[in-house]
């Protein structure tokens, strides 16, 4: 019988495969889903998993085998923004989907790409507003692995506090390189920092790996979360259950969902994962909310296209809505970003957030920041009359040309 | 006793050993000639299991040795003293001695003291790493090293190469000692026609991989020997 | 090629002027051990030389020290009565026409016998040349001829590693044949040979030392006499007796402490 | 025929010849050809795809066959030779960036975008000239050259062998891979080079620039393959040879250890850089995990797998791993792992000489070999 | 500017207010019985969905006073605190079981019931600290009113100087009676004393080396009314700021230490494979990963079968059990590959990479892909404060430890039979064959010990970093970089080379910054090893070369 072919593009071995193998079990299960609901168009959806081994050539040649070879209809797949661009030419050049489930720096708009994760506006400037306005925050180290994720987001924050007026003085900025072990220097310098008489935190986009020996040399210095919290923007649940949590509560961070979230619909999803991953310990986390939301918003532009075709379900995708697991409606909007909450939480001993704030309502993704000065002139508008990524004024071609 | 029979050893594709055979006897010192290449070496490999042989059979105090690995054989009480020297380069002269303890039981671990009569500049050089020595002080290490085992079978392959004619002279008195003392099997291989005339109790002559001439030393015929041993 | 240093000293200078070989007050020493004790010695152009003395004497060291392997600690060792050795690297030091053997015979393994020959051979060493060199008639046949001299014609294809003991020492000697140094030195070089082998290797030394200057290290007092020239006795790394083999062969002390009773 | 045709002519016996002709011809036409006439459904057909898989992996086994040079022939195991692959992959990466042109995101044609987004206002002085293909294809070469030379000259002039070379080289492309990290270098931090339009005018997205890709692929890798063999049977490849068992020995008879080994050092970087070059346009990417110390680590890997010491190996080596790599990441993405490492194992365990071995065992041997020891592992060999 | 600065400032009034009133009541009377049913209402009113109300009503049960009252904060705080969804009661859910927070009574078992927790947030955990050190300023025990002391410490307001005054006027001991003095200086310092008592109060405070509290002296010698306290401060803070400098050489040499101890621990293992044996062991990285999860696998069974009494014993048990794991595998590993390929050094490379791949995959395939938690025992927690630095517990355990697998290596090599045993073998196997020593045993124990070696290195990386199927190739590299660094063969360069260039690392971090500290070190050793081309601790002389 025929297939309607979905790829999934995630890391199964190598560094990244740490955080990505989560995902692609995340899809299998939303696939399975489908299919045991009758499947999409009266054709089943087939999973076609591929280990592009967390290396960012081989991540081109895997999509280019997807789209050429397997035929996908969409691509669900990539962690880090290195391997995003590496699938970026491959997608455009052959016409096919990729949805992005990653909270990332912005800056781009891809015709091909769907951005469901956050963008900084989505999650950055919340947080930071909140250790301002909630916690009487004045003075920030803004720590990073050194990469482009945490180097466009900190330029961004640094230019928002300073708008803020946060002398620079009290902004911190300090990079480590990707799998930083040892954090002792850093945390001590962390402590000095917070010693000048002024409230202190750390907004922290520090990468994988590295969280954990951070966040036990944290415990081990001392430094609680009531003198010096940590908001973090990439660390969830998964990268929790890694940690032993106790010596960390109350440490931040900031993301557009949380498994402890008090919304049917989640529950529900718990559920599934934990009879699909036949372990009920295992956690949920924001990445895979995402790839729920925009695997959901797929299947809706298939069925109103009527067919899998990637021009159609592309013009499809525009302004489709689906419940995300946070008891809100997301909207794909026509800069190919979404609308999502965002929410902080703190860490609590058993592992899991809670969350102490939240948006009012769902906040629309920039792909363009207004923190930079040259982006902030772009507009992505994938729509008639703009049709573009980024430009300056409306371009009025055919969408989809 | 020591029996050799037959034996033809390859190495790769080269036939080195064709049909040897010898008999070396306790309280005899058997002593091996030959030119260069002829053989000898691979011989004594064979006899220690250093190198398999593919045919023959090798027989020592009564059981095949033939399929045994070296370091049994050196348990059984077989000691050598390679071409080369062969020592360890990075353990001090004690610690290459002591290496002999593999084959000795606990109680009797210790370094016999007749050993640095024989070679007195050993003890002055007890803790200097075996590979600084010079070359004939390594040989003369080499040869302690082997009699620390006690053997009952000792192996020698040319053990008077690079060292001083004077200790040349009390190496050849040691092994006559204790080729008399009863208790022990000497196989020599020496190229020095002299001092194996001196020693030799039985010889055997080796050219192209075979014995081509044998015998005890009252049968030895300087001219035949020699014969054998030019070009 | 750096430039030969000349010797600063005048009076070694002077001394060494004539000389091919020139050491004079040489020490070294290792943690402390003096392995060479200011030893001193000249060899003419064109002279044989046999050194011999107890093992541990400092016989190899002393070529160590002379092929640039070793830094002597004090000392001065000239080359041709101008070239201080101590400051040249070894290739610097073969270049300029000093040949070795080992010991230990050290051939390259994984080279067959005749390109053993073949890198021994004299001619240009500068590395592009060497690139683009190519074997010529007249090489090759010199390469021939040296295989018969070392009767290793019948192995000429056969992997160096693959030799015997003495089969390597003769190879070794071959390769210092080709190199066509104007000074050589071998050391031990009749070692596990038969004795017939030793009195031709005997004959080819006397025959080379007819150009060229040769020092010889030996324990072989048969092949020393067969050498028939002046020997220099080391001991404790230094001179403890020269002269011709039949005078040294009389001294109290080197009986004492090397020939033995 | 003067001597250097001579030498050139007797590179390979004529079978060899006859080998080495209708391989490259194979793939530098053949290919090609498949891919542009043979009907799309057909089983000949070679999609543009695949061509360009290919391309990829000749890459890799260019590079395989620069550290062969080094490594099977002078016995010098650098784990640093991603490093020379990946400058060369930058340079050339560099010039596709200004190629881009006012296409790019913010559409600043005298910067590129990661520039315009770190608000630098000019192009640094490093990035001069690459407008220019010609500069970019000489930098291509010149840059890895002179950083092997300048290495290798500090290296080898002081002595450092074995694990000690092997390891400093490895700190090397560590060193680099992290300064290239930085996004105060000027090379795109972590990003890297991405998202070209053109080369030499022709549009990289269009199939007949890739297949033209492919094919410069091929012939640089016939020509390398020609000049290492040209080095490796000349009397300093017997250099080379005897420096790998005893270095010390080369010096005693005058031949100059620091000059050869530097020699063949700087020529393997500079093929390296070819390799890399070529690479870039061809997956797209080029970012500063090419300088991983794991990356270099894996051309050993594949070098040893198609036979060190002989110059087709590592080509073949290259090929089969890659090839089973991107085949196994396909069909068994969950446990291909199991199946490399099982590879890696069983060509040692039971190919000593790697794949090319295998047919060498079976025809008979071209150079004669020490027999490997059997039973007792023979003689005193320190393993580093 | 931010949206509602006023924020810090409500809150600093609620925690003054807060405090104010229950430092007055307690003094009167340090544990008052409230009325039951106003106790049970403000227990009750502590569960509110904004965290503003939540934080009114903890003042308002502090305010109470009640001796109940630190137990159910406490619970709050620790995240016990919960309400019965059906009943509605708020329950305090510890150890497993349900009692009631008002009351005391025991509920029942928490398993199973439906529970909604309450939840608090930083904020409101700062207040419950302050409020109970309120209490516990009149504790019955010292240690408790130091800790008190030191609360205060942290939040000082003026309110709370009369009743450190009068617990100050109380106390008799020595060790409360200095935090409590510092306390007060602290409260009197930020505005709640004279000008004389602040300059006092200056010079009690500005021998310390506390962060916290040159936070304030910084701000007094910044804000302070009185000049003369403004330029006593602006002293102290620069000879604190003198005291610390000097004392960062120190803490950079304690970090260096630090991390040359996990270098070593990491390499240790390297210099017998591949430092004796002189097998190019790429699996290398892969025995100290299998050493975690060993470590790991203890660390579960002692959760899941033993009493948390010894659960910090685990560690005790994770070095034996990672030592014969990871040795089995090692002994497996030679005698079925390692072993055909002595002799031949750079396939070692090949098949040793090989397994690693296995060996990372079958970990991966049985524990999945993600961290796994590997909690750091009581002991090994937290840091302790000497002479002015501070020393986390379980950096100089591993310290310790490293010194100690090290000693006992090195012992083991040098003096026992099988030590010699050992290197002879790796000198000159046929030769040690000849000599009668069992090679292949030899090998394979050699191998075995270098294995477990590194599989107890691994128990040691477990408590600083993420146990992962790629633990190892973060280490892989910086392992040969050490053994090499140091010299190949020899334990003692392994030793020398680690921590040199732990504390190069460290002392060079600060000044460039991890990243370009990191490409620093590399560099530096490429140099070094040009003028020492075989390591820190080249063993010079015949006997190695070639
Ligand atoms: N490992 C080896 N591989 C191949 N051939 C070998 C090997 N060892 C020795 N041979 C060959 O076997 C033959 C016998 O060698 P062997 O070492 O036994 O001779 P030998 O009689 O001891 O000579 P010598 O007096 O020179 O020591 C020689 O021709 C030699 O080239
Ligand atoms: N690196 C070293 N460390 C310590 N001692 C050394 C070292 N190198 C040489 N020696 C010592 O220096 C002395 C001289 O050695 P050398 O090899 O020159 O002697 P030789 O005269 O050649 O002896 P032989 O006749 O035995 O070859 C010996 O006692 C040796 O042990
Ligand atoms: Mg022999
Ligand atoms: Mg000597």
């Amino acid at each position: 019988a025929e297939t309607i072919k979905v790829g999934i593009l995630h890391s199964l071995s190598g560094t990244m495969a740490i955080s990505e193998t989560t995902l692609k079990d995340a899809m299998l299960m939303l696939i399975d889903d489908l299919n045991a609901q009758g499947g999409l168009l009266g054709m089943k959806v087939e999973p076609v998993v591929v280990d592009p081994a967390s290396d960012w050539p081989l991540f081109a040649e895997k999509t280019r085998e997807l789209l050429e070879k397997e035929k996908v209809a969409a691509i669900f797949g990539c962690w880090t923004s290195v391997s995003r661009k590496s699938v970026l030419p491959v997608v455009e050049e052959l016409n096919g989907l990729l949805f992005y489930p990653v909270q990332y720096e912005g800056e781009e708009s891809s015709r091909n790409i769907f951005y469901t994760g956050a963008a900084p506006n989505q999650q950055a400037i919340p947080a930071v507003d909140y250790l301002m306005n909630e916690l009487g925050v004045q003075r920030f180290v803004l720590a990073g692995t050194d990469y482009v994720y945490p180097r466009t987001t900190n330029k961004i924050l640094e230019q928002y506090l300073k708008d803020k007026g946060v002398a620079a003085d009290d902004i911190m900025i300090n990079y480590t390189p990707f799998g930083h072990s040892d954090w002792q220097t850093i945390v001590s310098d962390v402590k000095k920092f917070g010693s000048a008489g002024k409230k202190t935190a750390v907004v922290s986009t520090i990468n994988g790996d590295a969280n954990v020996p951070f966040y036990k040399e944290l415990a081990n210095q001392g430094i609680k979360a009531q003198d010096i919290p940590v908001v973090a923007f990439s660390v969830g649940e998964e990268e929790l259950a890694g940690i032993d949590t106790k010596p960390l509560v109350g440490h931040l961070a900031a993301w557009n969902y949380f498994m402890s979230e008090d919304a049917a619909v989640n529950d529900a999803f718990i559920k599934k994962w934990h009879a699909f991953i036949k372990n009920d310990k295992r956690v949920t986390n924001d990445p895979m909310e995402a790839h729920y939301i925009g695997f959901n918003m797929w299947v809706q532009a298939v069925k109103q296209a009527g067919t899998a075709d990637v021009d159609a379900v592309r013009q499809a995708m525009y302004g489709q809505k689906v419940p995300n697991l946070t008891g809100g409606i997301s909207e794909m909007l026509p800069n190919h970003h979404i609308t999502k909450p965002v929410l902080i939480g703190e860490i609590q001993p058993d592992g899991q957030f809670a969350t102490v704030w939240r948006t009012d309502g769902l906040v629309a993704g920039d792909a363009w920041s207004d923190f930079i000065p040259e982006s902030a002139k772009l507009t992505a508008d994938w729509t008639y009359p703009w049709v573009c990524g980024n430009c300056e004024k409306p371009t009025y071609a055919q969408a989809g040309m | 006793m020591l029996t050799v029979s037959d034996i033809h050893l390859h190495y790769g594709a080269s036939h080195t050993l064709r049909g040897v055979g010898l008999t070396a006897q306790k309280g005899r010192v058997f002593c091996l000639l030959g030119r260069n290449g002829v053989g000898k070496t691979s011989l004594l490999n064979a006899v220690l299991g250093l190198h398999p042989v593919s045919r023959g059979a090798i027989r020592w105090e009564d059981d095949d040795i033939t399929r045994l690995p070296t370091h049994q054989r050196a348990r059984r009480g077989i000691a050598y003293v390679p071409q080369g020297r062969e020592i360890f380069p990075r353990l001090t002269v004690r610690e290459n001695l002591e290496t002999a303890y593999a084959c000795l039981p606990r109680g009797e671990r210790r370094l016999p003291d007749e050993i640095f009569e024989l070679f007195p500049v050993l003890k002055s050089m007890l803790h200097r790493r075996g590979g600084d020595l010079s070359g004939g002080q390594q040989q003369q290490l080499a040869i302690a090293r082997a009699l620390v085992t006690k053997p009952r079978l000792l192996v020698l392959d040319e053990p008077t190469e690079g060292i001083q004619p004077s200790i040349i002279k009390d190496i050849e008195r040691v092994i006559r000692l204790l080729g008399q003392r009863g208790d022990m099997a000497i196989l020599l291989v020496e190229q020095y026609f002299e001092f194996a005339r001196d020693l030799a109790d039985d010889y055997a002559v080796m050219d192209r991989g075979e014995v081509v001439l044998a015998g005890t030393r009252d049968s030895m015929e300087e001219a035949d020997v020699r014969r054998h041993l030019t070009v | 090629m750096p430039e030969p240093a000349l010797a600063t000293n005048h009076g070694p200078a002077a001394l060494a002027a004539g000389s091919i070989l020139y050491l004079d007050g040489v020490s070294v020493s290792f943690d402390g051990f003096k392995a060479l004790n200011t030893l001193s010695l000249v060899i003419a152009p064109g002279e044989m030389r046999t050194i011999i003395g107890p093992n541990g004497a400092g016989k190899t060291t002393m070529m160590d020290v002379i092929t640039g392997k070793t830094r002597p600690d004090e000392g001065a060792v000239l080359f041709d009565g101008s070239v201080d050795l101590t400051k040249l690297d070894e290739a610097a030091i073969a270049n300029l026409g000093i040949g070795r053997k080992f010991q230990k015979p050290t051939v390259f393994e994984n080279l067959t016998v005749f390109e053993n020959l073949e890198l021994a051979l004299k001619g240009p060493r500068r590395t592009f040349a060497v690139l683009l060199a190519s074997l010529t008639g007249a090489q090759r046949d010199r390469i021939d001829a040296l295989l018969a001299t070392i009767r290793l014609t019948e192995r000429a294809q056969a992997l160096a590693g693959a030799l015997s003991h003495g089969q390597k020492q003769w190879l070794e000697i071959g390769m210092l044949l080709a190199q066509e140094p104007r000074f050589l030195m071998l050391d031990e070089p009749v070692a596990g040979m038969t004795d017939a082998e030793t009195e031709q290797t005997a004959d080819l030394l006397r025959e080379i030392a007819r150009d060229r200057s040769v020092l010889v290290v030996e324990h072989d007092m048969e092949f020393v006499r067969a050498l028939g020239c002046k020997v220099t006795v080391l001991h404790e790394g230094s001179v403890l007796a020269e002269g011709s083999l039949a005078t040294v062969q009389a001294n109290e002390r080197v009986i004492e402490v090397y020939l033995g009773r | 025929m003067g001597p250097i045709t001579r030498r050139l002519a007797s590179l390979e016996k004529g079978r060899g010849w006859t080998v080495f002709l209708i391989l490259t011809a194979a793939f530098a036409v053949g290919v090609p050809l498949l891919n542009a006439f043979a009907p799309a459904d057909s089983a000949l057909h070679v999609p543009t795809w695949v061509v360009q898989l290919m391309g990829k992996y000749l890459c890799y086994a260019l590079l395989a066959l620069a550290l062969d040079l080094v490594w099977g022939f002078a016995g010098v195991l650098s784990l640093g030779h991603g490093a020379f692959f990946a400058l060369g992959g930058y340079a050339m990466g560099m010039y596709l960036m200004r190629g881009i042109g006012d296409r790019s995101v913010y559409g600043n044609a005298d910067l590129p975008d990661f520039m315009v987004f770190l608000n630098w206002k000019e192009l640094p002085w490093y990035w001069w000239g690459f407008d220019q293909f010609w500069f970019a294809a000489l930098m291509v070469v010149l840059v890895p050259g002179a950083l092997a030379f300048v290495f290798g000259w500090l290296a080898f002039r002081s002595r450092i062998t074995g694990v000690y070379l092997s390891i400093i080289t490895q700190a090397m492309t560590y060193a680099l891979m992290l300064a290239f990290f930085r996004n105060e270098m000027g090379f795109g931090g972590n990003n890297g080079l991405t998202d070209f339009k053109e080369i030499l005018g022709f549009d990289m997205t269009a199939d007949a620039t890739k297949v033209g890709l492919y094919v410069a692929t091929v012939l640089f890798l016939a020509a390398s393959y020609l000049l290492c063999r040209f080095i490796v049977t000349s009397r300093l490849g017997r250099v080379l040879l005897a420096l790998r068992d005893a270095e010390s020995r080369v010096r005693f008879l005058g031949h100059s250890v620091t000059g050869a080994k530097l020699f063949a050092f700087t020529v393997s970087a500079m093929i390296a850089g070819i390799a890399g070059a070529l690479y870039v346009p061809q997956v797209g990417i080029i970012n500063p995990s090419e300088f991983s110390p794991a990356n270099s680590i894996e051309v050993a890997i594949w070098t040893a797998v198609g036979g060190r010491g002989t110059l087709f190996g590592p080509i073949l080596g290259a090929l089969t791993v890659n090839g089973a790599k991107s085949f196994f990441t396909g069909v068994a993405p969950e446990i291909w792992l199991f199946f490399l490492g099982a590879l890696f194992v069983v060509v040692t365990l039971f190919l000593p000489k790697g794949l090319l071995g295998l047919a060498a065992t079976v025809k008979g041997l071209r150079r004669p070999t020490l027999p490997t020891p059997d039973t007792q592992p023979s003689g005193e060999k320190t393993h580093a | 500017m931010p949206r509602r600065p006023s924020f810090k400032l409500l809150l600093a009034l609620a925690l003054t207010a807060m405090i104010g009133a229950v430092l007055l009541v307690s003094a009167a009377a340090p544990a008052r019985a409230a009325d039951a049913a106003a106790f049970e209402a403000a227990v009750t009113a502590l569960d509110q969905k904004s965290f503003g109300d939540k934080a009114k009503a903890v003042d308002a049960l502090a305010a109470l006073g009640d001796a109940r009252t630190p137990q159910v904060l406490r619970a709050l705080s620790a995240g016990q605190l919960v309400r019965h969804k059906e009943t509605g009661r708020i329950l305090i859910a510890a150890g497993g079981t349900l009692t009631d927070a008002a009351t005391g009574e025991a509920v029942g078992p928490a398993d199973g019931a439906p529970l909604a927790k309450i939840v608090a947030n930083n904020q409101i955990r700062t207040q419950i600290e302050a409020a109970l050190g309120a209490f516990l300023l009149f504790s019955e025990n010292p240690a408790e009113r130091i800790t008190a002391a030191r609360q205060v410490l942290g939040n000082p307001t003026p309110e709370a100087a009369p009743a450190l005054v009068r617990a100050l006027d109380a106390e008799t001991d020595a060790g409360a009676r200095e935090a409590l003095t510092r306390a007060l200086a602290a409260v009197q310092l930020l505005g709640g004393g004279t000008a004389a008592e602040r300059l006092a109060a200056v010079e009690t405070l500005s021998d310390t080396n506390d962060p916290a509290l040159k936070a304030l002296l910084t701000t007094a010698a910044a804000n302070d009314p009185d000049a003369a306290v403004r330029e006593a401060a602006g002293d102290a803070v620069k000879a604190i700021d003198t005291r610390m400098a000097v004392l960062e050489v120190g803490q950079n040499l304690i970090f260096g230490l630090s991390a040359g101890s996990i270098l070593l621990l990491a390499a240790i293992g390297l210099a017998i494979t591949f430092g004796v044996m002189g097998v190019i062991n790429m699996a290398h990285g892969e025995m100290l990963m299998l050493g975690a999860y060993t470590t790991f696998v203890v660390q579960e069974v002692f959760r899941a079968t033993l009493p948390p009494s010894v659960f910090g014993l685990y560690l005790v048990v994770a070095i034996p059990a990672a030592f014969v794991v990871t040795g089995a595998v090692g002994v497996a590993m030679e005698r079925g590959i390692i072993r055909f390929l002595y002799g031949r050094p750079l396939e070692t490379l090949l098949a040793t990479w090989g397994i690693s791949l296995i060996l990372q995959q079958a970990v991966r395939s049985l524990f999945g892909a993600t961290n796994r938690e590997v909690a750091n025992p009581e002991w090994m927690s937290g840091s302790l404060e000497l002479l002015g630095l501070s020393l986390t517990a379980n950096r100089i355990v591993i310290i310790l430890f490293a010194f100690a697998v090290l000693g006992g290596l090195a012992a083991f090599l040098r003096w026992s039979s099988m030590g010699l045993n050992m290197r002879a073998v790796t000198q000159n196997r046929r030769m040690a064959s000849a000599m009668g020593i069992p090679t292949g045993r030899v090998d394979a124990l050699t191998f075995g010990l270098g294995s477990g070696i590194a599989g107890v290195a691994g128990v040691a990386i477990s408590q600083v970093a993420n146990v992962s199927p790629n633990l190892g190739q973060g280490y892989i590299v910086d392992s040969f970089m050490v053994v090499v660094f140091g010299g190949v063969g020899s334990l003692w360069g392994a030793l020398a080379g680690a921590f040199s260039l732990g504390v190069v690392n460290k002392f060079l971090e600060p000044m460039a910054g991890a990243m370009l500290g990191k490409i620093l070190v590399l560099v530096f050793i490429i140099l070094f090893i040009q003028k020492r081309p075989r390591g820190l601790f080249a063993l010079r002389g015949r006997a190695f070369e070639n």
